[in-house]
């Protein structure tokens, strides 16, 4: 369990952290999202005692980061697994050198290592690079490299910088896929920091997001999806603007994982007997749940009937309009 | 402070020394320092730039080397290098030292003998040894070195070293050959030697001023032979060098 | 002197050789470890290094400058006491290493610790982050990341040692650089001198090959 | 113009690139895609003369990049600008001096590059770190100063390895307007290396897919999207997995801009009065284009007149069976 | 010699302090500009490097280990018609300035070459992808990231320079280490001796502490 409170961090003056405020139970996934520049990194390597932080309090397990010798830290530390943004792999050591270093420092047996090593490498599905060295792999492959070392020694929490952004979507899939296994066989906690919100759609329980370095909106996944605060539509910009039409009404209808497979469309036009057309729709899945709305269009004149049946039904609707 | 064609006279004269001996240019400086006339005394560490340096007119004498080496030099190097006097100024003799044992009987087979590594001071230590009935030498070698060595009935065991080691290192070795400047500058009484150069050896090796030939230096070098055959000069060597060195004036 | 080159190469060449040898073979060895050790400590106890400590960086500091400022010369007399409580005795090739290694050891000391200054940061953050130790740390990954710059390093190091020996070749340990300066150069004789040269030129090309081909082939 | 026709690479025997042809009109923006490790950057490096290969031809704007000398190499890669899967930032200069490297190095006047600069560094949005050096920048800021790096000499083509990966999505929205607008103002010819598809649908033309070497599929992004070549489902993956209802028939009908505003679910459920449930629906934005799909599910006895009806209307639709 | 201390400090410290100054800063300014001017010639004419040429890289190489090779006595002597073509003379000051760069720029030359042997790969790419010249990599790109690694091999190379002028007191160049060694050490003068060291122990000091902060600050 991470519990963080209060956690202020400056670099020369200047506040990057302020105020943060957050727990993550163990067996929690939680998606650290934000613009660019948040302070994500930096409050990740706060979680780990790599940064000092100059106020709050930030506890794992009940146990402070801050005041503690240099040997309980490292005990502290081999518990916590840590996916870098920038892969920071050895130059001068193979792939299978750089998986194995977290094991070699803790003194697990050759044969163990191999084991262990040779499997991670097969899971990143990165065996046959086993004896390169970083210099002769792309991008996605070093990342991959950096997953597998980060999970060597069986970490009870993961702290993943932008750990897919440089995977194509399908590797991507399968390493999500991992982690959620992982998570769920094990019970451990990961703190998911990224800029991809499929990915936090597909494993995140929970999501904050930090602007500025301050947490602005915090909460079950879909819930802060459905709600789209401020600070959400902030970090998404209008990513997909929809064209509205100019004739008739515009309505967005939203439904969730329960009444997705309602007949409410074919209801509508059946029983009130108005047509409607498709302007949008998009329906997304989200760790245990379905998400979706659709927007149409209908004429103008049949919108109090439209009315009166959508609010019998008990959907979630609203009226768009053009600005 | 070149030497070469000076129109009007020239009054500041440079003299190369090497280290054991700028204690005695700079002690003739006053004398030498009248008349307008300036004495530079520059010094080399080491034993063959002071006469590079006087036959290509940076120094208009110089005063560190005795006659043989000089010749030795002048012949090998093509240089056309004399003393002004050839009898030389002052002498200095060569003897064996210890801290171990009291007599050269005393030296046991394989002993280690220290003996300097420079050709003149080793060649006077091996012809020292020789006269001390250790080694026998090749007839004939003019500056001998260790490949000279016909017999050698104690297998002495000779280590080469920079003169100027051999009296730190005394106690390394069973007996150390050095001249008696060094010794007496390196607190080694130079009247307690086991064993002693012939005397007409160290006439041989008498210090000479030296001048490049016919650049018409040999008025410095006068002024500056003058200088030092002066009795003030005969005393500073007797209180500074306490017998080692031997003024031949 | 130089009657008989064969006599010559037999009986001063080849065993001066050995000794030249023997004294940068044991001084490099010895060296870089005392360099290592003192660039590890300097690394560490420096004010961003692993476990501050100023008292004992400035005080190694200190000494190894003081080392490194003296003549080399100087440096061997000066140590004579030392040297014989080591070795028994202040002459000879086994007495030339105290001091060789005593002047090397600072000279790899600062090459090491700058070598280990440019290891990238977020590297052994990485590292940190699964809880290596400072050792670890150093043996594991700034050492080896660093290898091809202490390698090239350690040649630089070599080669002034080797130029170190004809300084204490003087003062009586012989070897191939003070047979160029006593029966060369002081002696005249410039086929024993450009000679030895051309041995230590080919020495030096050795130690520079043997460097470079570790070089490549570790980094 | 870029001509590449039969393109090799091999790295240590290993052929990494083979037989590559394509070729990228001035003014065109062309996503490249693939799996990790699939040769991307290696092709990306080929095309600015940084990585030699052993056959073929790559020509741009006529100059085969392979045999020229040092200097009409340099003056060609002038005008084309790169920005870095790595970033590749010069540590010891600030964030200014970094993007006025490549004017200095062509001799710009101080304050044309002093104005530019600023400009840049405006646009992408990191004035305030102006005189930081790249250590105390964040990810995304690095990859921002990257891409203003390139952008300095005004290059006529512009490559970028995977440009927007360490971004927000809102500053990855403005960093593609960014490039959209200068693509269509100055007609410059972009080939992006992405991993998000999202970025390929909004501002690429057209797309290659790279799979092991070689060239897969390639084509206008919506019509490759529309198609969904066996190479872009390898590297989709099985993204979002639909869980088909068990009972009746499910049935996936595409549309595209032309006909998404036609009243075909309404029409179906009113003319031939068979009711459905919606189970999935998707409309993407692309470049220029709409395209979308909605999955609906209908009874088992209805589907004869299901399927004569959609086929009446001319709809682009299939059955879809679990597994 | 040692009978008034405050002569001995004001006819022999003070003027050979300034001639050490001298010698060292022009030999090392002079070592500095040929040594890198060296290691970037290496640099460019490697196998990997920017302008492949093995004939000069190679023939450069030799050159340098040759130079290196040479035992510093016996370099002075061997280059004395070059010395003397330069300055006139070879004895002096000046005349050691010669070859006090010979063997300085070779030592300069390696760590530098070896400094800018470690720059990113990536980032001259990177410079390379627009179009920059051989000329602009190394001077705006290879030599501003290798500047701390390359201050402080060229504080390593003024401390050995530094430590070669003591040497120079063979051609009548003085300075402080001459003195060290012809007043102290073969005068058996342990006061000057180790009074002249002082001094230089405290140069040594300034030198280092000099480059720490050019270090640091441009780091
Ligand atoms: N060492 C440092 N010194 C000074 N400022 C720093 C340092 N490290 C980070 N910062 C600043 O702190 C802020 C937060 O940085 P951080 O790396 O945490 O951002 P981030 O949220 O991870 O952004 P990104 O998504 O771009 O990676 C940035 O404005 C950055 O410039
Ligand atoms: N210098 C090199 N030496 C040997 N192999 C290399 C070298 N550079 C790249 N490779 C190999 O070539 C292949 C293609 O690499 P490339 O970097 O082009 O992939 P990519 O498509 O950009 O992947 P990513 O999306 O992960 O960045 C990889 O398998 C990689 O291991
Ligand atoms: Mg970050
Ligand atoms: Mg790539």
């Amino acid at each position: 369990m991470i519990e963080i409170s209060n956690l202020q961090k400056s670099f020369n003056e200047r506040k990057i952290l302020k105020n943060i405020s957050f727990t993550i139970d163990d067996g929690e996934i939680c998606g650290l999202v934000g613009r660019s520049g948040a302070g994500k990194s930096t409050l990740l390597r706060c979680i780990n005692g790599l940064e000092s932080y100059d106020a709050g309090s930030l506890k794992i397990d009940g146990f402070e980061v801050k005041n503690h010798s240099e040997k309980e830290i490292r005990q502290f530390r081999k518990n916590i697994g840590m996916i870098f943004q920038s892969f920071s792999l050895m130059e001068r050591k193979t792939v299978y050198q750089n998986v194995a270093l977290p094991m070699e420092c803790w003194g697990y047996g050759k044969e163990e290592i191999d084991k262990r090593v040779k499997e991670l490498l097969k899971i990143v599905d990165i065996e046959d690079k086993i004896h390169e060295k970083p210099r002769s792999l792309s991008g996605g492959q070093k990342q991959r490299v950096a997953i597998a070392r980060a999970l060597t020694l069986h970490p009870k929490i993961l702290l993943c910088d932008e750990a897919t952004s440089a995977l194509d979507p399908k590797t991507t899939q399968s390493i999500l896929l991992l982690l959620k296994k992982i998570n769920e066989t094990l019970g451990i906690a990961v703190v998911f920091v990224t800029h991809q919100m499929s990915v936090v759609r597909q494993i995140c329980h929970k999501v904050c997001i930090l602007e500025n370095g301050e947490i602005m909106a915090k909460g079950a996944v879909n819930e802060v999806f459905m709600d789209q605060p401020q600070s959400l539509r902030n970090l998404l910009g209008e990513n997909e603007e929809v064209i509205l039409p100019q004739d008739g009404v515009t309505i967005k209808i939203s439904y969730s994982g329960e009444n997705v497979n309602d007949r409410l469309l074919s209801d509508m036009a059946q029983k009130i007997g108005v047509g409607f057309s498709l302007v949008w729709a998009k329906t997304e899945k989200y760790r245990d749940t379905v998400l979706g709305f659709v927007i149409i269009n209908v004429d103008k004149n049949h919108i109090s009937l439209v009315d009166k049946y959508l609010n019998d039904v008990g959907a979630r609707w609203e009226v768009l309009t053009n600005e | 402070s070149s030497s070469k064609t000076t129109t009007s006279e020239k009054k500041e004269i440079t003299v190369a020394v090497s280290p054991t001996f700028k204690d005695m240019a700079n002690a003739v400086k006053k004398e030498f320092d009248k008349d307008g006339y300036v004495l530079n005394v520059k010094v080399f560490d080491d034993n063959v730039l002071p006469n590079v340096a006087l036959q290509e007119g940076s120094v208009d004498i110089n005063f560190f080397q005795h006659g043989i080496y000089l010749e030795q030099f002048n012949k090998n190097k093509g240089t056309n290098l004399a003393a002004y006097d050839e009898k030389g100024v002052i002498k200095y003799f060569m003897g064996i030292y210890s801290n171990k044992i009291k007599s050269l009987n005393e030296l046991k087979e394989g002993d280690k003998v220290s003996i300097p590594n420079d050709p003149s001071n080793r060649g006077r230590a091996l012809k020292m040894l020789e006269n001390n009935g250790l080694i026998k030498l090749k007839q004939g070698a003019e500056i001998p070195t260790k490949l000279d060595i016909i017999e050698n009935p104690k297998k002495l065991d000779f280590i080469e070293m920079d003169v100027l080691k051999i009296v730190p290192s005394i106690n390394d070795v069973q007996v150390g050959c050095v001249n008696s400047i060094i010794a007496v500058q390196g607190g080694i009484d130079p009247k307690s030697a086991l064993g002693l150069e012939e005397d007409k050896e160290s006439q041989r090796y008498a210090i000479v001023v030296a001048v490049k030939k016919e650049q018409g230096n040999e008025k410095y070098a006068e002024r500056f032979t003058k200088a030092l055959k002066t009795d003030g000069f005969k005393s500073f060597l007797a209180e500074k060098y306490k017998g080692a060195i031997i003024p031949l004036f | 002197m130089s009657e008989s080159i064969y006599e010559l190469i037999h009986t001063i060449v080849i065993p001066e050789f050995s000794k030249t040898l023997y004294m940068v073979s044991v001084a490099t060895v010895l060296s870089a470890i005392v360099g290592t050790v003192l660039a590890i400590v300097l690394i560490i106890t420096h004010k961003e290094g692993l476990k501050p400590n100023n008292v004992v960086y400035q005080l190694l500091n200190t000494v190894i400058n003081i080392i490194r400022s003296f003549p080399f010369i100087i440096l061997i007399v000066a140590i004579i006491p030392l040297t014989r409580a080591i070795v028994g005795t202040s002459i000879g090739e086994n007495a030339a290493i105290i001091p060789l290694t005593i002047a090397g050891a600072p000279f790899v000391a600062r090459i090491i610790e700058s070598s280990l200054r440019e290891v990238d940061k977020e590297l052994i953050e990485a590292v940190k982050s699964f809880g290596a130790s400072n050792f670890q740390i150093i043996f594991k990954v700034m050492l080896p990341e660093a290898v091809p710059s202490v390698i090239s390093g350690i040649t630089l190091a070599i080669i002034s040692i080797l130029g170190s020996t004809a300084m204490a070749g003087v003062v009586g340990a012989g070897g191939l650089g003070a047979v160029a300066i006593t029966y060369g150069y002081a002696n005249f004789d410039n086929t024993i001198m450009y000679g030895t040269v051309c041995i230590l030129i080919i020495l030096v090309q050795v130690i520079q090959s043997l460097g470079n081909f570790l070089y490549k082939a570790l980094k």
